[in-house]
């Protein structure tokens, strides 16, 4: 956010994995309108519980449609989700000697593989459907090690406790990270689109103007481009 | 390039939840130090159960009854105008329930520890519980009140679960130190969090240090 | 007056002991307590001051009632105007000893009580120590002192001389006579010195595993004969040497040592140890005076 | 559907971790209860400076400390033979270092309130200073070991962050209960979430409450 | 033999005080420690016992030295073979009379001389309780009982009879005295009764500010100091009557008053608060045994 001298001002909550874009998002769109915007950063389930409770957010961005879903059927979105991009899956290293592949998964030399917990990151749930696909779940489960968010999945693997791990390709792609450690993306048909959604949270407080502005910057051409360059894909 | 308002925040929720611990647990462990009840093993067992749950899903169950959606939350926002989710009310209430035993338990181990004879003399003397509680028996267990206020304290300052759920880490308003530090590491900006967590550690280092300091002189005073 | 008619039991050497009390005690007097270890003295003083809950029975005081099972009355210790000086002190270990003494004071009490008392204990360069550095005896005469500067209508002590050495011990005797007389305090005392007892004490209750078994005024009481003539006092035999047909008791009085000749026929009755009581019919004391 | 060995597993972290600390607190306690170092104000504080930081972001140092590419984590992989990333010894010792100043400052608190004339008789009776802490000072201050090893052990029960980070939610190796909990609340499961707190919540208290009633029956035993 | 050669600053009611100790005491003699309090009796057990560390000097005990400042020689409390009853007893709460009894006992030494001694403090039927239910007096023999039990060479005993009625006193007296033939054991005994010390011991050392300032056999300091052949008390002039040419002072000794004429001439310089001895040339004093 910064400071453009006028009182308007959104509260954005955001899943953990969108924590990249939305600051490049957040900066142009404030650019565009001079409408502030505060980012909660957390856990799409943190963001869920808390939403429902009367939290003051005006947009939830999420990793996923199960959480916006959930909002909406409980009343409290304006309208149902709607996609804004789909998440790319990438395997990810900081060891040297490792060149990152599939095949290299069942080797012996390596003990740990991160993913982010299945049940409730979708990029986690990505992972075990090509996981299976190439039939290996069952030969490296054992070296599984789950984060809780995709954000604790990168330190296992920023870390180097675990020597491989999957995560989404726009971490890969932050300006912080791009030198770091190497990484494949794994084919989008191996896995079902992760698709992200958004919803407007309808509360007496809301900042209806604004938010929906917020809204609909994010399936703008501007956004799309922000969206593309930390490696989501956009219907276009 | 650092935000000091986490820090500060940090600080003053540790200090009023632990002014607040402090009027809250001395009438309690007085009462569970001196209780012959049956009820006495339930409530020191209760004092101790916040600690069981993750902080998260204990933020979670605070959320809930907080939130004015729920009978509880409504009660207090209508007859006490206070709302307790998303505010700083709301993280020092969570905080004070969460770190109750760190006060409690210490309190209560030093005053039973006090010779009876002690107590019995103030009594003797007309003066009355309080005035013994306060005057003769709590300055008598400097020692016991200090690990309680250092625990709370610490506790308070590194609490983060309990704290994100119920405060929803609002900048400048719910957002304290953890939760930044915690946001930067999650960020993966290792480099801030260092910075931050330095920061946090050297001021509380001070903190506690000075207090065991000042403690120890004192303790020598008396000869000890 | 004070009328204690209680019973408690009490967890003794030999089982369960009960603590049966009907006494009645004179305002005014100073009562001294008398009996073996455990016989329960010091659980009467706790009985009556509030701090050990008799079983049932009455405690009436002035004509007010303190305690009665029936009536289910039961005054805690704050509200009975008593001092108590405990067989371990209880001085607060976070109070110097002007502030032990200050604390004390009731509300509206003159200041001017404690600094008399400090001086008469002798404890003015002390008075701004802290209780865990004085000695054993220096802590029993802060907690005498502190006792006194309440000002209590009863004075309760729990062998307040026993840790004193001869001198302080008989100025503080002394101290003990003239405040329970000054003020007119009735004063209960646990004594095991038989001197102190004769000197200091109106009545003496002998307690024997929880029951009164004699009481009476200390001459009675402790003096098989009732002695005629004026001049008497106690003392203690240090050694018993035969010479010739008579015996040569040494006797310790005070600090002075008196031989005395004893005959044949007493001597059996006597050893080493045995308090007495030395006595005389005639007598032309001269006086000296002592410098100082 | 319940999965028991998350609550398994929890148990046997808490009940390893307070033993593993009573082990090393007694020791360190006796050594604070009696010195007069300089240094004794700084250990002081340092014990109690895991607790500043916020559960998951002490988890990440401890991560990259016990790292097989770190020095440290090396070395213990090497020397020892343990792993302690993602693995059982690794959460127990990561609970130890978090949980330390729930043990020691309780004990530390009790052993200096102890007259010092016990400790006196019995080295004037030959006791070395070992037999005196084990057979004199330490049953006499049951109370303070109370606190500590209910503070510790409750503590550890609803560790999280910590043992989440360090752990990596490994079923039946590293998922404590504490982590099923906060997974069902996170995946919207409230259901499964209330059932198994319920559980965790009701074996504490059980476990707890005997604790309380054992001592309670004991001081009652001493006449206290 | 112990010498005692030792310096220790302590924090005294006035001020720092030096306690300065140079004394040769013989093995297997009862050595008593006398004066006021504060003088620094307490201090002069803890300093032999190691508990007290001096500033300098030595201490040498049967050929063996504990401690010398300068050769930082400093035997623990615990290597130094002493028994040590507390003023405070320091009994252990969480022991039965017995397990504190057994406690004390060293290494394969016979159970049997712990239930001769509970015994012998008549404290059988307690043994299975816990020192907190206990009366003063019942802790004090357990104390005694305690530092007995592992049988030392030297003990140290810190006014363990204060607390006790005169028959158990008395008993225990006699069994300090045995015990300490029997064992051969050199013992220090602080005490403030002067009959006490008369009876138990050999040696007398009288404690002033930290300083000796005497010593000797307790006849020769006791006895022949105070005695000249007459009897004398210090009293207190109460009240001084003319009659006719003589004046009578009435004079309060103990307890008794004493009426004495006095001449003119002497009556100038005595006035009614006036200390004052009375003594007498032509005496002659009855015993009576006193019962308790
Ligand atoms: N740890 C200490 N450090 C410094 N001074 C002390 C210490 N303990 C006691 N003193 C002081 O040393 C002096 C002598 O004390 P000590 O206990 O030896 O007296 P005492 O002769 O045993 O007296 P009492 O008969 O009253 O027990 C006292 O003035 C006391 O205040
Ligand atoms: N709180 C208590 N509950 C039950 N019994 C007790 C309690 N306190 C003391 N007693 C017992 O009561 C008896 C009398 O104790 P008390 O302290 O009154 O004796 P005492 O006459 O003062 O003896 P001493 O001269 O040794 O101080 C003892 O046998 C003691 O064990
Ligand atoms: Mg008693
Ligand atoms: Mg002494």
């Amino acid at each position: 956010c910064n400071n453009h001298g006028t009182s308007e001002k959104i509260t954005i909550a955001t899943a953990a994995n969108m924590r990249y874009a939305i600051e490049d998002l957040v900066k142009a769109f404030t650019k565009e309108t001079g409408i502030q915007c505060d980012l909660v950063i957390s856990s799409s389930g943190t963001l869920t519980a808390q939403i429902k409770e009367g939290a003051p957010y005006d947009v939830f961005i999420s990793a996923d449609t199960k959480y916006p879903n959930d909002i909406f059927k409980s009343g409290l979105a304006k309208n149902p989700p709607k996609i804004y991009a789909y998440g790319k899956l990438v395997l990810w290293t900081m060891t040297e000697n490792i060149v990152p592949s599939i095949s290299i998964l069942n080797d012996d030399s390596i003990d740990h593989i991160a993913i982010a917990n299945p049940k409730i990151a979708p990029y986690g749930k990505a992972a075990i459907s090509v996981l299976n696909h190439y039939k290996l779940l069952d030969k490296i489960e054992g070296k599984l090690v789950y984060g809780e968010s995709i954000s604790q999945t990168n330190q296992f693997i920023l870390s180097a406790s675990a020597e491989l791990g999957f995560t989404s390709l726009s971490v890969v792609l932050a300006p912080e990270l791009k030198e770091k450690g190497t990484w494949i993306e794994l084919e989008n048909h191996l896995y079902k689109p992760i698709a992200q959604s958004v919803v407007q949270i309808a509360h007496e407080k809301v900042n209806a103007n604004s938010s929906k502005k917020f809204y609909d910057f994010l399936f703008s051409k501007k956004a799309k481009e922000i969206l593309k360059n930390f490696g989501y894909s956009v219907d276009e | 390039m650092i935000d000091w308002s986490p820090l500060l925040l940090t600080f003053e929720l540790a200090a009023v939840t632990t002014i607040i611990l402090l009027v809250i647990s001395i009438p309690l462990s007085a009462w569970l130090a001196n209780s012959k009840s049956r009820l006495k093993p339930v409530i020191e067992t209760l004092v101790s159960m916040p600690l069981v749950l993750p902080p998260t899903v204990l933020g979670f169950y605070f959320l809930m009854a907080f939130s004015p959606n729920n009978a509880f939350g409504e009660w207090i926002n209508e007859w006490l105008g206070i709302k307790l989710v998303f505010s700083f009310p709301g993280l020092v209430v969570a905080s004070v329930l969460y770190s109750l035993p760190f006060m409690v338990h210490p309190i209560q181990c030093g005053l039973s520890g006090l010779p009876i004879s002690i107590k019995e003399a103030a009594y003797v003397m007309g003066k009355s519980k309080l005035t013994t509680l306060f005057r003769v028996q709590l300055p008598n267990i400097k020692p016991a009140l200090l690990t309680g206020i250092v625990l709370s304290f610490a506790h308070t300052v590194g609490e983060f679960g309990v704290v994100l759920m119920i405060g929803g880490n609002i900048p400048g308003k719910t957002k304290v130190a953890s939760i930044a530090i915690y946001d930067e590491v999650e960020a993966l900006n290792y480099g801030t969090a260092n910075v931050y967590s330095m920061i946090l550690f050297a001021i509380t280092f001070c903190i506690l240090l000075a207090v065991y300091l000042v403690n120890g002189k004192h303790l020598k005073k008396l000869g000890r | 007056m004070i009328v204690l008619n209680i019973d408690k039991k009490l967890l003794a050497a030999d089982g369960e002991m009960n603590l049966g009390l009907n006494l009645t005690l004179e305002k005014g007097q100073l009562i001294t307590l008398y009996g073996e270890s455990g016989a329960g003295k010091t659980s009467t003083l706790r009985l009556l001051s509030g701090l050990m809950r008799p079983d049932h029975g009455k405690i009436i005081v002035n004509g007010k009632t303190w305690f009665d099972s029936d009536k289910k009355i039961y005054l805690p210790p704050q509200k009975r105007n008593i001092g108590f000086v405990f067989q371990d002190y209880a001085l607060f270990p976070n109070m110097t000893v002007l502030e032990n003494l200050e604390f004390a004071l009731g509300k509206g009490q003159d200041k001017k009580n404690v600094s008399d008392l400090i001086e008469i204990i002798e404890l003015g360069t002390l008075q701004h120590r802290k209780p865990e550095t004085l000695s054993g005896g220096q802590k029993q005469r802060v907690a005498l002192a502190r006792a006194l500067a309440e000002r209590p209508d009863i004075l309760l002590l729990d062998e307040p001389l026993a840790a004193l050495d001869a001198k302080i011990r008989l100025k503080l005797q002394d101290y003990i006579q003239r405040t329970h007389r000054e003020f007119g305090l009735t004063t209960i005392l646990i004594s095991h010195d038989i001197g102190e007892i004769i000197k200091l004490s109106d009545h003496v209750i002998f307690l024997e595993k929880g029951n009164i078994i004699r009481q009476g005024n200390p001459d009675e009481l402790f003096i098989n004969s009732n002695i005629s003539g004026k001049f008497k006092f106690t003392g203690e035999i240090l050694k018993i040497e035969q010479q010739e047909i008579v015996y040569i008791a040494t006797v310790l009085i005070q600090n002075s040592v008196v031989k005395v000749i004893v005959q044949d026929s007493e001597v059996q009755d006597l050893h080493v140890g045995n308090k007495v009581v030395v006595a005389t019919k005639a007598f032309n004391p001269i006086l000296y005076k002592i410098e100082g």
